[in-house]
């Protein structure tokens, strides 16, 4: 199913179960209104997302990539936050050097009691990949898509 | 694979944005979807019906429900599977109302969206496998955080349920603000009276072990077997040996220490039992305000004290104890209502909090039950009660309704006039929120037999005029500005989370909301669970309760964990890592991240390799993107699962 | 205070008519102490209470065109006397810092503003930037025995967002300021109520009754005397007290001063530098009464 | 008193136009009364501040912008600072104001003249001349006993001075008025 032609663009969400994908119901729930580009995949923790996700996900073809979990002292395993936060600043700063724009990722904690917080965090994260544009990177790699199986290659040290 | 796609409409909460029968219509070209139908209802029973009938009659291998948050309802589809014979992880949910029905009206995005989220779930579904939980013992002992009623009634009802239960209280006597109340509404009852019996039965039962002047430093483990470490603050009195016979009191000289227990009317010794019922009946010396401690000299204590109890050089000690479930019921804190500078940012003696008032009115109280005001000991005759002050007041961040100020305020009033009969009183009230049996008739007897005058109005300002107080306030029902010279201005101030709630729950590993209030697992269906297993709420730290509330829940907790203990075993949560020793290198690394220490290193053939212990698993799935090999997957998000899933979204 | 502080000056228009004694006064005291005082060139009026009344982009661009000439001296800071002035000066910064409001202010202008002025009270740069203990060290006649309350009006610091000066339901500058020059400041309820600001003319009924209370709660806590910061409440307390008299049926013989001139008295500045003579109720009695009361304790303190 | 249709009694431009002018959001006010109850003014409003904020939620124009009320008000700013929502309620009372004046609400004219004295000394002379202002007051709208008694009181201490003090640039400020006048096309 594609998006919907010049009305969205592809944004993928990493949320973590327990904070996270939680807020974004409590924004459900409070009927807080959002764009509709966002579609959510959950992931336990964190902890659980592999810069490689965000990398490959971009290189799919996806516009944007938010990924968002509990905020740093509240993991719910303790410290998958903490993790994530060392990787995923590692990954912004090596994104530029593949050609993806920086802006098409960010990475954000918002708890299971925010929901006011994530409609925020949506509009905001959605217009500014509205501002980029559709990526490139789908014309350039879209081709070379395939589904790993679990004795993929070796992984990108990040 | 044969896959069958279930697509709710929620009656109209997704039906009325999201075209389901084409969802449906869409999904049945997926992969593998051998059937795909919409449905009113599916978690009702002919909704669950209607799944377990495809299942059987269409032979499917795996179920995908397209409906709400899998966090409302996965446990009750993992049961309906499994009741068609499918192992329960064979089931996937489309979350299409909390992330697509509910926020946003376009129903052609919303369908779009709700069939990518379908299919998303379909690709997932196609790389599940089944998981089998294991067992493992459990300690049936529990850990009750906090001696207010709440904690008071869980730790009585775990403990005559039969289980050993460990109480750790903050202060050095558990009862929490209740043993601070004079009377209760609606009843008008005597506070310590009702809570006196209680506390003598903690102290008392031989399966309850209380530790007071405690507090918890460190949780570890999982449900059925936590591991805490307990701070034992140091008292400077051996309590094995102290009998409460209060002689160190007597002769105390240093008589200007904190009265915490009287809420700082009035004052008491350095060395002090905090009131005559407190339980245990122990004295402790508090440190900012001995002289041995100051000065280097006195040592009165240590010299009358009969029973030689005074240790001047104690130290903290800490503690390990082993539990299988905690119920935290850390109660709450009043709002300082020094903020607002225009009722005289607390400096003027004669406008007091209402729990100041409660010592106040009390017959244990700083006066013997005489109400005098702090700043002459006149005794008051007009009295103005404030109510909301630090409730649903956006500018000092408190808009939240504290919930039962407006009932005890009216019981204030009507205790005054019993305690005054010349008296007269006023409250000035936003609304009266008084929801509970008997509730509303309390607060019109105030008014109507007691003769308190309610105001409709919030005050502005309240200064001194003379030896009196000028409260200026609106009376918004006769549209205006009203002044009222008082001798007493009482605050209704209102809750807030307890100083250290955000600390503590991390330690619990549990949520909170952006006031400290301790987050339940669903406001409507789940009010003491906690999404962490095995810890459990009660009482005020969940948000502001009364009494009955309090109790209530403090029982609703004991019940969950005496549930949770006639188990014989506990389940494990099979979504957990497991590596693959083929792949593994034995570099270790695993091991080092992994926060619950759930990783061991193992000899294979003189070959180091990972193993994952089953049942500390949390399956939070950082080992696996530690590892450089791919050796470690968790279950039921395995790599290959989640690129699965983006690859659904960005195919075009 | 270590380097001579200069700051761009906006004397206000009342300054040079019925506040002449508070203009004249500031001047002297911040000679006293080393400040140097820029008068701003060809400064107009701030727009005062009526613009903001008429449009709120009006009222902007009267105060302004004085930012902008601020900015062409070259400084960032300008202070006034006057809290009315103040309050359009920086209710106007608060409101430029959007831009489009910028714009449109800045549309009216002939010299367009960049908003880069910041606009402070007399009373916040004597607190903040010389401080209370070089006061006190400057003190040559302490004001000791004088019973005084501190007011500071209703918009000195009020909004607070806006303002950004002191506590905004108990301000303490000026009653720091006059502790340090020695006197028995009272702790006084009303300081930020309002004295009926410009109804003076227009309605004299308000400010009878709005003055009137301000005066009684004075008394009420012991004040001998009212400290202001305020052109307008001095003019409403001192020179209207008859009028507050006779309407209420009162007889209010209460000194209404200046804080700056109360500063002068105690810095030693002569008094004809003062203005002492431009207030109604004469200062003379309560001044007198409190050298006798101060006389008095020294002869008690050196006896024990 | 009469019975009031509330929905032909809610006009949606007022409150839109209230509320855009502004910036407030009138729904968050929940009829506390703080601002009336600490409002100084309270004792000579027709209409107390925090109905005035009731008017704008019940979209009540006429009521709203004939109140003397908005005449009455001193901006001294106490309501905003003490609104437990956070509603900047003297700014709303300026733009009501505003909005009364420009559609020739004035119901108490005295204050309106004074207001506008002060303006025409402004404009003429670039800051204001004090006695001139006095004068023109009395001499529109007759009240030649204004302050009467505070002459002999003041003129000796040299405070009123009889020439205004013009600046040079007193056309910018003129031209600031002009401007502003051209630009709401009056
Ligand atoms: C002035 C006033 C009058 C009231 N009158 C009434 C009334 O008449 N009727 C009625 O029904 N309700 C009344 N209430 C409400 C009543 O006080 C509460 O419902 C009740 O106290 C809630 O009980 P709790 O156990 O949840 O919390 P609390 O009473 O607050 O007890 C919490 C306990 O936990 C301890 N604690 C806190 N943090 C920690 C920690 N980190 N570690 C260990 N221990 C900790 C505290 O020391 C305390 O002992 C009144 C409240 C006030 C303020
Ligand atoms: C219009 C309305 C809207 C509401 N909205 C909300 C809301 O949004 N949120 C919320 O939290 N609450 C809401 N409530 C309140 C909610 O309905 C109640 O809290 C809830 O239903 C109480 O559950 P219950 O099981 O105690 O009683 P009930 O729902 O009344 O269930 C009692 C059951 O017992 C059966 N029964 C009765 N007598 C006998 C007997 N003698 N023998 C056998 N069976 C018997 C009845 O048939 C019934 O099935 C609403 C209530 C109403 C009226
Ligand atoms: S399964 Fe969820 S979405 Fe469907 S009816 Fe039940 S609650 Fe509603
Ligand atoms: S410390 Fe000693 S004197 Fe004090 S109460 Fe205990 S036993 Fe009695
Ligand atoms: S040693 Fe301390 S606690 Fe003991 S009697 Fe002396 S002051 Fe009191
Ligand atoms: S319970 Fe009553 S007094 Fe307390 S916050 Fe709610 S409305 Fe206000
Ligand atoms: S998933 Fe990995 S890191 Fe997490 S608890 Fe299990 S073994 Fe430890
Ligand atoms: S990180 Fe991977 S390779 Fe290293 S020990 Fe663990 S499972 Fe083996
Ligand atoms: S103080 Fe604020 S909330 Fe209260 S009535 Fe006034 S405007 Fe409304
Ligand atoms: S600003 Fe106006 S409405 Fe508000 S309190 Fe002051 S005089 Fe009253």
């Amino acid at each position: 199913m594609p998006i919907l032609a010049g009305k969205e663009l592809r944004i993928v969400g990493f949320l973590c179960n327990w904070c996270s994908y939680g807020g974004a119901d409590t924004a459900g729930v409070g009927r807080f209104s959002q764009p509709t580009d966002l579609r959510i995949i959950r992931v336990p923790c964190s902890g659980r997302i592999d810069p490689l996700f965000i990398v490959k996900t971009l290189l799919y073809g996806a516009d944007g990539v938010l990924v968002s979990g509990c905020h740093p002292r509240d993991c719910h395993y303790g410290q998958g936050n903490f993790y994530a936060r060392r990787r995923l600043e590692a990954l912004k700063r090596f994104l530029p050097i593949i050609g993806v724009e920086p802006g098409r990722f960010e990475y954000t904690w918002v708890s299971a009691s925010e929901g006011q917080r994530w409609q925020q965090v949506v509009q905001g994260f959605t217009e500014q990949v509205h501002a980029l544009g559709p990526s490139p990177a789908s014309a350039v790699f879209g081709a070379c898509r395939e589904i790993p199986d679990e004795k993929g290659g070796p992984r990108v040290a990040v | 694979m044969k896959i069958g796609v279930f697509v709710c409409h929620c009656g109209s909460n997704i039906e009325a944005t999201v075209d389901t029968a084409s969802v449906a219509g869409t999904a049945r070209a997926f992969p593998d979807v051998a059937y795909a139908t919409d449905v009113m209802y599916s978690c009702s029973e002919p909704g669950q019906d209607g799944i377990i009938q495809a299942v059987r009659e269409k032979g499917l291998d795996g179920v995908v429900v397209a409906s709400c948050s899998p966090r409302m309802h996965e446990t009750t589809f993992r049961r309906a599977v499994e009741r068609a014979g499918l192992n329960r992880y064979m089931l996937e949910m489309a979350n299409i109302r909390e992330h697509v029905s509910w926020i946003g009206k376009d129903r052609e995005a919303n369908t779009n969206k709700a069939a990518e989220l379908v299919r998303l779930a379909v690709e997932k579904l196609r790389r599940n496998r089944a998981l089998f939980p294991k067992s493992f013992d459990i300690t049936r002992r529990v850990l009750v955080i906090g001696g207010g009623v709440a904690g008071i009634q869980a730790a009585l009802d775990c403990a005559d349920g039969g289980l050993d239960v460990v109480l750790v209280e903050k202060t050095s006597s558990i009862g929490g603000k209740m043993a601070k109340l004079d009377k209760t509404f609606p009843t008008v009852d005597c506070s310590s009276c009702i809570l006196g019996p209680k506390m003598v039965d903690v102290a008392q039962h031989e399966r309850i072990a209380l530790h007071a002047y405690a507090e918890v430093e460190e949780i570890g483990g999982y449900v059925g077997n936590f591991e805490v470490k307990i701070r034992k603050k140091a008292t400077f009195v051996d309590w094995s040996l102290c009998t409460g016979c209060g002689l160190c009191m007597e002769k105390c000289p240093s008589r200007k220490s904190h009265d915490a227990f009287n809420e700082g009317v009035g004052l008491t010794t350095a060395i002090n039992i905090p009131f005559p019922q407190a339980i245990p009946k122990k004295a402790l010396i508090d440190a900012r305000f001995c002289r041995q401690f100051l000065k280097g000299k006195c040592g009165v204590c240590a010299k009358v004290c009969p029973s030689g109890a005074i240790r001047y050089e104690m130290e903290d000690e800490v503690i390990t104890e082993k539990v299988g479930a905690i119920v935290t019921a850390t109660g709450f804190d009043l709002f300082d209502h020094t903020k607002y500078g225009e009722y005289g940012g607390g400096r003027y003696p004669d406008v007091i909090t209402s729990l100041q008032y409660e010592r106040l009115l009390s017959a244990s109280g700083p006066t013997g039950g005489h109400v005098k005001r702090p700043s002459d000991g006149r005794e008051p005759r007009t009295v103005v009660f404030v109510q909301c002050v630090g409730s649903r007041d956006t500018s000092v961040d408190r808009p939240y309704c504290s919930g039962f100020c407006c009932m005890y305020t009216a019981k204030q009033a009507i205790l005054t006039k019993d305690h005054i009969p010349e008296s007269q009183s006023y409250v000035f009230y936003m609304d009266i929120r008084a929801p509970g049996k008997l509730y509303d008739e309390f607060t019109r007897r105030a008014m109507e037999e007691y003769g308190a005058r309610y105001v409709r109005g919030r005050v502005a300002m309240i200064y001194p005029k003379g030896d009196r107080l000028l409260v200026r306030g609106a009376d918004t029902l006769m549209g205006e500005q009203v002044e009222i010279e008082a001798d007493l201005v009482v605050l209704a101030v209102g809750a807030e989370a307890a100083a250290g709630s955000p600390a503590l729950a991390e330690k619990l590993r549990i949520s909170y909301d952006k006031y400290g209030f301790f987050m339940e697992s669903h406001p409507k269906l789940r009010p003491v669970e906690t999404n962490t297993a095995g810890v459990y709420l009660a009482g005020a730290c969940q948000g502001p309760k009364d009494i009955p509330s309090s109790v209530g829940q403090g029982s609703a907790a004991a019940s969950k964990v005496l549930g949770l203990f006639s188990r014989q075993k506990l389940e494990s949560d099979p979504q957990i890592s497991q590596v693959n020793q083929r792949r593994c290198v034995g570099c270790g690394k695993c091991a080092l991240t992994c926060p619950f220490g759930a990783v061991k290193m193992i000899d294979v053939r003189g070959e180091p390799k990972a193993e994952v212990i089953e049942t500390v698993c949390q399956g939070c799935g950082i080992c696996a993107v530690t590892c450089p090999q791919g050796a470690v997957q968790l279950e039921h998000f395995t790599d290959n699962q989640i690129l699965a899933e983006v690859n659904a979204l960005c195919q075009s | 205070m270590s380097q001579a502080l200069t700051y761009a000056y906006y004397p206000g228009c009342s300054g040079l008519g019925t506040s002449r004694e508070y203009d004249q006064s500031t001047r002297a005291v911040c000679d006293a102490l080393g400040i140097g005082l820029a008068d701003i060139p060809d400064w107009s009026c701030c727009g005062s209470s009526p613009a903001h009344t008429v449009d709120h982009v009006l009222s902007a661009a009267l105060a302004a065109r004085n930012l902008a000439k601020v900015e062409a001296m070259g400084r960032d800071t300008a202070v006034t006397p006057c809290p009315s002035c103040l309050t359009n000066l920086r209710t106007a910064s608060h409101r430029m810092a959007d831009n489009a409001f910028r714009e449109r202010t800045n549309a009216l202008l002939d010299t367009p503003c960049r908003n880069t002025v910041t606009a402070k009270s007399v009373l916040q740069i004597l607190a903040e930037d010389v401080g209370l203990d070089a006061l006190a060290r400057k003190v040559v006649k302490p004001l000791a025995g004088l019973r005084v309350a501190a007011y500071y009006g209703c918009i000195m610091n009020r909004p607070p967002e806006v303002m950004r000066f002191d506590d905004h339901e108990n301000p303490m500058a000026m009653d720091g300021i006059l502790a340090a020059l020695g006197a028995d400041v009272r702790p006084f309820p009303l300081k930020v109520e309002c004295c009926g600001a410009s109804y003076g003319v227009a309605r004299r009924d308000i400010v009878a009754r709005l003055s009137g209370r301000l005066l009684a709660a004075a008394e009420d806590v012991g004040a001998e005397m009212v400290a202001t910061a305020c052109p307008l409440c001095q003019m409403n307390l001192d020179l209207r007290q008859g009028q507050i008299n006779s309407a209420g049926g009162t007889s209010h013989h209460m000194p209404v001063l200046y804080f700056t001139q109360l500063m002068g008295l105690a810095l030693g500045v002569p008094e004809e530098r003062l203005g002492l003579d431009k207030v109604c109720v004469s200062p003379r009695g309560a001044l007198r009464a409190a050298a006798e009361r101060a006389a008095a304790e020294t002869a008690k303190g050196s006896k024990a | 008193m009469e019975t009031i249709d509330m929905r032909k009694a809610y006009d949606p431009a007022f409150v839109a136009q209230v509320q855009a002018e502004s910036g407030q959001n009138l729904s968050l006010c929940y009829q506390c009364g703080n601002c009336t109850a600490g409002c100084p003014y309270t004792f000579v409003y027709d209409i107390p501040v925090s109905q005035m904020m009731r008017l704008v939620q019940t979209g009540r124009r006429e009521k709203a912008l004939s109140a003397r009320s908005l005449w009455l008000c001193a901006s001294c700013e106490s309501c905003t600072t003490r609104c437990p929502n956070e509603i900047d309620v003297a700014r709303v009372m300026d733009v009501m104001r505003h909005m009364a004046r420009r559609e020739g609400y004035v119901s108490e004219p005295a204050v309106k003249t004074f207001w506008d004295c002060f303006l025409d000394s402004m404009r003429r002379h670039g800051r204001v001349f004090e006695l001139g202002l006095v004068a023109a007051f009395v001499a529109r709208t007759g009240r030649f006993w204004t302050d009467m008694d505070l002459g002999p009181r003041m003129l000796p201490k040299g405070k009123l001075s009889f020439l205004p003090h013009g600046i040079q640039g007193k056309d910018e400020v003129r031209k600031i008025f002009e401007r502003f006048a051209a630009r709401s096309g009056s």
